[in-house]
């Protein structure tokens, strides 16, 4: 899954996207590229349709038209996991992980595809190698270990951030995508879920929606903002700040 | 995480005593299996094992679907019936024919019934999961089940189609006559389907299938279709239902549509629910229980449908785990050692609990058999239901007992409590 | 032909009226609440035997008021002491409560009333035929089973459209602490949604009794067929519980009423191929098809069209 | 209008609150700050009947600790929770009419004035609020509490997950309230609008009030925001 | 062993209730009976009742449990689609299990097959087989000229379909001008609403119904033909059951209705009404099952023919058992195929006479006597094969 064929394709292609619910334009002309490797963030105001463009990169919903693509492959109207096999994995704005499951469960379910297991009914899972590595080594990752046999729904709040963090990246797809990672976590955890974040997608490419700003300035190589539906500005940090455009429509004058 | 691959253990860093436990339950349940008959040798108790033996599998093969997959069936006993006219026809070809297919290999072709039908009526059934699957499997069911008095030549209407086992050809010498042949027929392909059913769990699909009943969108998210998982997991649990049907027909050498119906549907979610879906084990428990009372219970009250009802009223809304859920409750206190710290107040609340049921028992036999004037005996005591004196002891029971009762449960409850925080401050209790 | 025509959209509306009358209480207890009730016709049974035995000791009139309501006071209890504690374990626990009842309800009933049909009589002021048309009678009796299934439905509809129970009750499904705090008794909602539901029961049993069997297996015999209308008319759906129960009123009665055969209309197979499941097919009359047809309704309603004829949401 | 003493609530054996005192008058806007995980949504959860209460709760003189939270709510007693808690299945205005206690007194705020205030949500009033977007539920579950027509709103982190300048408007909004007479009991993490708006503000530590004085008198005490609230 | 159990599998709830618990009273009242006169060779019988649902399976697993608890007489009668399996299972157990045989009397279930392609060595039928009855209902009818048009209405299962080929067979050759107007088969013990059949039968124009409805099927059939006032004569097995009379009077139909019976109450035998006053007094029932009484007697008399209670030896005492029936004169259990020979009766039910003591269901009316088919005439041949051990 290397970008070997060329490496300055984007990894996420964006191209005239509209999406309607009923009559109401959520998304509107929406054109959004990311470079393989770029950190980049969207922000915008609440409504402006962020998590309603990560459902329709991660084939959650539909486009009612333009296009999406992957690495260059076109893959909007694909299933969600569809979509996953070719090394695209997202999080949720709402956790949203299996409740029932351990944590180590949780985070194992999530290697088996992309290790090959798929639908396997004749391995036992419990003696794959490089799952049973895999796992360990992600649970390790988001300082899970000493919960890891803790059903996922009795984790703290932060804890369950962290593991739904832990889920998306365990597939090991290039592109990662995240829904406000670190929404409801204080400070303290929200420094930690950061370096997590930066640690964890070296060498990929990750697409993140934040309202908190000190995590937005301090991850992104790039930001896009958009605004009802529509990408008013995409630049980096320095200029994102500096776009009075942006000012008015969403940092305000409170800006950090 | 330093364990060779030969490790036994479910999760690798668990230490090895685990797996030696591991291996040991399924041993003892298999030496058990064996010398059950040998221990209890009357007809009666070899009947009722072989039953409960069938109703495993079955149970088991519904755990499939509801417990690990979440989904609810009201038509599981479709494929069980299924399996069970397969195996009939299958059995009544063999012999017609003269193929040299023995007995003990019957099962296998039932459970290929139970699967043909999953797979050809699953993969639209399982496109959604929750109340729709649930309706569907409920009219696939009563459609299944009727459709099977109209196609007389395969299902033999009313009555159903009839077979001789014993027409089949030999293995070991064994005729498949006999009852205790039968039984350990029955015992062998439980054994057979409880291995295969525990290894399935423990597969990249079993798993899946475990986050598909947790959270079906994430699992998109993850790579997986969950239509594709439900699919799977719906023919496995179709293949062992047949498997049980195969077995049932065997056993009752006839299989007609009451074996598709409403009522056996009904009955495997029952036990399947009251053994508790949470464990691999609740399904087994709950058969037991659940075949013993429809044997027992006929046999000892008219009213036996009361009893029924109010038992499982009672595991539903006091143990929602099932009895597989109360039992594991324990594991915990057990291994913080603080088990012994509540079970005086066990020993206490046995009395007035006991005193409180014979109290509702005797009420209710004396309403039963109050026109007919028959003698209740309980715990060898005769009552005479048409006299004050039996309505007096009823009334005595059941208020004194449940008052008492109350008390020593809230007893109970605080021994709990102080047995579980010690356990969670050792660790053992999440 | 006419005349069978007529005569059995008579029958069928009036047994569609009687399952919208059974399939009311259930909706409104399925979709406010999500509780797959196998009791309700057990609930219906009581309705009946109630109202026989209420019958015979304070007549008809005053029977059909407080059947009805004795029926909702033990739905209450039912969600009261059973449901309430139940709920938080789930929808299946919940399910395999009122299952549970249903075994129990059943055996109580045939422990007093004996397991043989009770004679439950239409009160004789309603005891004559209302109509005759092309010599056969209509009991004037069915046109008042008629008559109280419309105005039911027109009430509920009013009440449910008026009143925010449904709202209260819908809300409390996700988060019945928030409906608490905005000042809503989330729990006497629920009984009193649950008792409504179980008198509406009720009604029917006592209603339907005199005109239909009343004995102790009446329940079981009715169950599977409430939850296909409710299914089929969409969950939550008033009206499509409404259009249900006519159409699968109507479509068993016409398909007792149809001769048909796939042998009649193409003609006899060939007999020396010996009986076989294509034989079955071609010989099977249309009548003897008539128990399944809804069974069959209801699956294909549901893979083409899951929230069913009028539903708006899938469960 | 609202006066706790010595409350103390327990998930399961763990003592979370171990003796808060706190008073809000009528009409004041009062700010109940501190760090993640102190217990400030326990304080508000106990107050409301979510979580068992012990101690003293007095609200409009009236004893309220142990009461059905609906028999709380039906004094006067408004709560927006952390979560949001919309119905996700009922619309947007099914949602705002539910905040209605008793539909035969309409209370001071209607429907359109809710609508009107927030164009977002007039825009939505039909859909579904399930799919609304955070800041869209925010402002929802604060209408729909405000439906009520309580004599005393407490809210709990209204500003979570909200973009920077939706936050500039639930302060408004907040801030709108307080101007209707409204007394408010904020629970807030991010100190600027607490000390924008909030007449008096507590900060919780342990379980306990660990700091009570005027926004300014904070500001001053750079030890208290040292200890309790900075990490 | 100081008692003989018997098992009785029949349904005690579901649908098949009512008559199942009549039967199982029944036999209890003809226990108590024989016990009370020293029971058979000494020993008390003793009746448990074993609910089989109307299911075949069923049945099995509760005739195991007799058998598993003892039971080596074996009584079932409603349902032929039961008593075939139980036929089956019986034979299959004898072969399996010498010296632990089991007999199985067969007091209702008519389906002819039982005693001729089906039929087993271990089965004895009382009753007296549906062929032989639609014989004799169908001599009767084929001297009754105002029959025209004929609507056949039976229950979808071997019974029902035997009643109905062996009507439209015998019809068809006793009256070619008889005209079958409509043949129906509905599910059994199902319907709960007959009004859409009476619907078609009234739309038919037929004069006469034929039916071998029983239990609930026959009540609410003719329930429904009240309701609709449909006016017709019906040609019955079991219009004597559980709620049939009542339905009868409602309806109003004097004397139309026709029941083909081995017995019933307005017989005339004085020995015969003196039972079923006797048995009314203490059961609160009408004696439905007059052939549970022969039953029982033969059961007695064969065993103290082969002065055992062995089955092997009262099996064969049964076989060519001559007996005095209960409603008076000569029956014989023909050995060919174990069907119990004997006279039979068809009567009407309505407004009754002075000499008619008994009405039914407290309805104020009655059986009367229509016809008396004597043995030699109340008999079919068999195809039976018996497999004699
Ligand atoms: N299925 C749907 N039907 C109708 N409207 C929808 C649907 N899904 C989203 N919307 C609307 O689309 C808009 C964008 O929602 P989205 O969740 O994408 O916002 P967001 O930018 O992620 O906001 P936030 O930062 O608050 O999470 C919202 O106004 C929402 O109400
Ligand atoms: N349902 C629960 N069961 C057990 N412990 C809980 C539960 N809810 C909260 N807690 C614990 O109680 C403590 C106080 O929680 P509370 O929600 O009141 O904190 P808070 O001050 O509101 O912080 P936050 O910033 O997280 O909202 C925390 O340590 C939390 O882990
Ligand atoms: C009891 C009887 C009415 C049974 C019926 N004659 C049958 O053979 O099935
Ligand atoms: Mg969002
Ligand atoms: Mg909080």
């Amino acid at each position: 899954m290397s970008g070997a064929v060329s490496g300055k394709r984007a990894a996420i292609e964006v191209r005239a996207v509209e999406k309607r619910f009923g009559n109401v334009g959520i998304i509107r002309d929406l054109n959004l590229s990311v470079a393989q490797g770029e950190r980049h963030a969207i922000i915008g105001p609440n409504g402006a349709g962020k998590s309603t463009t990560f459902n329709l990169i991660s084939g959650h919903i539909k486009p009612t038209a333009g296009e999406v693509r992957l690495n260059g492959d076109l893959i909007s109207g694909l299933r969600p996991f569809e979509i996953n096999r070719r090394g695209l994995s997202r999080s949720f704005q709402v956790t949203n992980v299996f409740a029932r499951m351990s944590v180590w469960e949780n985070v194992r379910c999530a290697v088996l595809w992309a290790t090959g297991h798929r639908y396997a009914f004749w391995k036992n899972v419990d003696s794959l190698p490089e799952v049973r590595e895999r796992t360990a080594q992600i649970l390790d990752d988001i300082h899970l270990t000493h919960r890891r046999d803790v059903p996922a729904g009795l984790l703290t709040y932060a804890e369950q951030r962290e593991l739904e963090i832990g889920i998306t990246i365990a597939s090991g797809a290039t592109v990662v995508m995240l829904d406000e990672p670190t929404a409801g976590m204080s400070h303290a955890e929200t420094d930690r879920a950061v370096s997590l974040i930066r640690r964890l997608t070296e060498g990929k490419t990750l697409v993140i929606v934040e309202h908190d700003m000190s995590v937005v300035f301090g991850l992104a190589d790039r930001i896009s903002v958009l605004v009802y539906g529509h990408i008013i500005a995409s630049g980096t940090p320095e200029e994102i700040r500096r776009d009075p455009k942006v000012k008015e429509a969403y940092l305000g004058e409170e800006a950090h | 995480m330093t364990t060779t691959k030969t490790s036994t253990s479910k999760i690798a860093d668990k230490p090895a005593g685990d797996g030696l436990r591991f291996y040991g339950v399924w041993l003892i349940g298999i030496a058990a299996l064996i010398v059950l008959p040998i221990v209890f040798s009357s007809g009666g108790s070899l009947t009722s094992f072989s039953l409960i033996g069938i109703a495993i599998v079955f149970a088991l093969s519904y755990n499939i679907l509801l417990g690990q997959t979440g989904l609810l069936s009201f038509g599981h006993a479709v494929h069980y019936g299924l399996g069970g006219f397969a195996a009939c026809h299958m059995m009544n070809a063999v012999v017609s024919h003269g193929w040299p297919i023995p007995l003990p290999f019957i099962p296998l072709f039932g459970g290929l019934g139970g699967l043909v039908f999953a797979i050809i009526i699953g993969w639209v059934m399982t496109k959604r999961a929750g109340t729709v699957f649930a309706m569907i499997s409920l009219g696939i069911g009563e459609l299944v089940a009727s459709s099977s008095l109209i196609l007389r030549s395969v299902f033999g209407g009313e009555s159903g189609i009839t077979t001789d086992r014993t027409a089949l050809p030999k293995m070991f010498g064994w005729s498949f006559g006999p009852q205790l042949q039968v039984y350990y027929l029955i015992a062998f392909w439980l054994v057979l389907s409880a291995i295969a059913m525990y290894a399935l769990t423990r597969t990249p699909l079993g798993r899946i299938s475990n986050a598909v009943r947790d959270n079906p969108e994430r699992v998109q998210f993850i790579g997986y279709d969950p239509h594709v998982v439900r699919y799977l997991a719906f023919c496995f649990a179709g293949f062992f239902a047949g498997v049980a049907g195969s077995l049932a027909a065997i056993n009752f050498e006839i299989a007609n549509s009451a074996y598709l119906g409403a009522i056996q549907s009904g009955l495997v979610l029952f036990s399947t629910f009251i053994g508790g879906t949470a464990y691999f084990f609740g399904p087994i428990l709950g058969a037991i229980l659940v075949t013993y009372l429809q044997l027992g219970l006929t046999s000892v009250t008219s009213v036996w449908q009361l009893y029924f009802g109010i038992i499982f009223i009672g595991i539903v809304m006091f143990s929602p785990g099932g009895i597989a859920g109360l039992v594991m409750m324990h594991r915990p206190l057990v291994r913080a050692g603080t088990l012994w710290t509540v079970i005086p107040s066990y020993l206490v609340a046995v009395v007035p609990t006991v005193a409180l049921a014979c109290g509702i028992i005797l009420t209710i036999e004396t309403i039963a058999r109050y026109s007919g004037g028959e003698v209740i005996n309980l715990f060898g005591i005769g009552f005479k239901p048409t006299s004050p004196v039996t309505w007096v002891a009823a009334a005595v029971l059941v208020i004194g007992g449940a008052f008492v009762a109350r008390l020593t449960w809230r007893r109970i409850a605080d021994a709990w409590d102080r047995a579980a925080t010690v356990a969670r401050d050792r660790g053992y209790l999440a | 032909m006419l005349e069978l025509i007529v005569i059995s959209t008579l029958n069928g509306v009036l047994f569609g009226m009687l399952l919208f009358l059974l399939s009311s209480g259930l909706t409104v207890i399925f979709s406010m609440m999500g509780v797959l009730n196998f009791a309700h016709a057990s609930f219906y049974m009581l309705g009946a035997f109630f109202g026989f035995q209420l019958t015979k000791w304070i007549g008809f009139w005053p029977a059909l008021v407080l059947a009805p309501l004795l029926v909702g006071a033990i739905g209450m209890a039912v969600e009261r002491y059973g449901l309430r504690n139940t709920h938080k374990h789930g929808h299946v626990a919940e399910l395999l409560l009122t299952f549970g009842l249903a075994f129990a309800i059943e055996e109580i009933v045939s422990m007093i009333w004996g397991k043989s049909p009770v004679d439950y009589r239409v009160p004789s002021l309603l005891d004559f035929p209302a109509f005759t048309i092309f010599s056969t009678n209509y009991p004037a009796y069915k046109l008042f089973m008629l008559a109280v299934s419309v105005v039911i439905f027109i009430a509920l509809l009013i009440v449910l459209k008026r009143t925010r129970v449904g709202l209260i009750v819908q809300a409390a499904l996700t988060h019945p602490h928030m409906v608490g705090h905005l000042g809503h008794n989330v729990g006497r909602v629920f009984m009193v949604v649950f008792g409504v539901g179980s008198a509406l029961a009720g009604l029917a049993g006592v209603i339907a009794g005199p005109a239909l069997v009343t004995q102790s297996d009446m329940a079981a015999a009715l169950g599977p067929i409430l939850f296909v209308v409710i299914v089929f008319g969409g969950l939550g759906s008033l009206p499509g519980a409404f259009v249900a129960s006519l159409v699968i009123g109507l479509v068993q009665t016409f398909a007792v009423a149809l001769n048909g055969s796939l042998a009649s209309a193409f003609g006899p197979l060939d007999p020396s191929a010996g009986p076989s499941v294509l034989t079955d097919v071609w010989n099977v009359t249309i009548a003897q098809v008539a128990p399944i047809v809804p069974y069959l309704l209801l699956v294909i309603i549901l893979i083409v069209r899951p929230m069913g004829l009028m539903g708006t949401r899938e469960s | 209008m609202l006066e706790v003493r010595d409350l103390h609530a327990y998930y399961g054996k763990s003592h979370i609150l171990q003796g808060v005192d706190l008073d809000v008058a009528a009409g004041e806007v009062v700010s109940l700050l501190g760090r993640n995980g102190v217990g400030r949504s326990t304080t508000v959860k106990a107050i409301m009947g979510e979580v068992a209460p012990q101690g003293t709760i007095r609200f409009k003189g009236k004893d309220i600790a142990g009461l059905p939270s609906y028999k709380i709510a039906r004094l006067g007693l408004g709560y927006v929770p952390e979560h949001r808690d919309i119905f996700p299945s009922l619309t947007v205005r099914q949602n705002l009419l539910l905040g209605v206690k008793d539909t035969r007194r309409p209370g001071k705020w209607r429907l359109q004035d809710m609508l009107d205030m927030f164009p977002n949500l007039a825009a939505r009033a039909d859909t579904a609020a399930g799919v609304l977007s955070g800041g869209e539920k925010q402002m929802l579950t604060t209408c729909r509490t405000l439906m009520g027509d309580p004599d005393l709103i407490m809210i709990d982190e209204p500003t979570e997950g909200l973009a920077p300048l939706i936050v500039q408007q639930v302060g408004d909004l907040i801030a709108r309230i307080a101007q209707a007479g409204v007394a408010i009991l904020l629970v807030e993490q991010k100190l600027s609008i607490a000390m924008r708006i909030s007449k008096r503000v507590y900060i919780m530590g342990h379980g306990r009030v660990v700091f009570e004085g005027t926004p300014d008198e904070l500001k001053a005490n750079a030890a208290v925001r040292q200890e309790w609230l900075e990490v | 062993e100081d008692t003989i159990k018997i098992g009785y599998i029949d349904p005690l709830s579901g649908g098949g209730a009512s008559v199942g618990e009549g039967g199982l009273k029944t036999f209890q009242y003809l226990a108590d009976e024989l016990n009370a006169k020293g029971g058979i060779l000494g020993k008390k019988i003793e009746i448990i009742g074993l609910d089989n649902k109307t299911n075949p399976q069923e049945s099995l697993v509760q005739a195991q449990k007799a058998i598993d608890a003892g039971v080596r007489y074996i009584t079932q009668g409603n349902g032929s689609s039961v008593a075939a399996a139980l036929s089956d299972f019986v034979t299959k157990n004898n072969t399996r299990n010498p010296g632990k045989e089991v007999l199985y009397f067969n007091y209702a279930a008519v389906d002819p097959s039982l005693t001729n392609e089906k039929c087993s060595y271990w089965h004895f039928r009382w009753d007296a087989s549906s062929d032989i009855k639609m014989e004799a209902l169908t001599n009767y009818m084929k001297d009754t000229p105002s029959i025209k048009k004929v609507y056949l209405i039976n229950q979808d299962y071997s019974f029902g379909q035997s009643v109905r080929t062996d009507a439209r067979k015998m019809l068809g050759a006793k009256r070619p001008d008889i005209q079958i107007v409509g043949d129906e088969l509905h599910p059994l013990l199902k319907v709960t609403d007959f009004s859409p059949y009476i619907a078609k039968i009234k739309a038919s124009g037929a004069d006469s119904v034929v039916t071998g409805n029983w239990g609930q099927d026959f009540a609410l059939l003719l329930k429904a033909a009240a309701d609709a006032g449909l006016k017709v004569n019906w040609y019955t097995y079991y219009a004597g059951g559980a709620g049939g009379p009542t339905a009868v009077k409602q309806t109003g139909l004097d004397h139309q209705v026709f029941q083909i019976t081995e017995g019933f109450a307005n017989s005339g035998n004085k020995a015969a009404m003196d039972y079923e006053k006797a048995f009314r007094a203490k059961v609160n029932l009408s004696l439905w099952y007059p052939r549970a009484v022969n039953e029982m007697r033969m059961f007695k008399a064969a065993a103290e023919k082969a002065n055992s209670i062995d089955p092997v030896k009262v099996a064969a005492a049964l076989e060519d058992l001559k007996f005095e029936v209960l409603d008076g004169g000569q029956g014989i259990m023909r050995k060919d195929d174990h069907q119990f020979l004997q006279p039979i009766y068809i009567s009407s039910f309505g407004k009754l006479t002075e000499s008619e003591p008994f009405d039914e269901e407290s309805t104020g009316w009655g059986w009367h006597l229509v016809s008396k088919i004597d043995t030699p005439q109340a008999m079919v041949s068999t195809t039976c094969k018996m497999a004699r051990p």
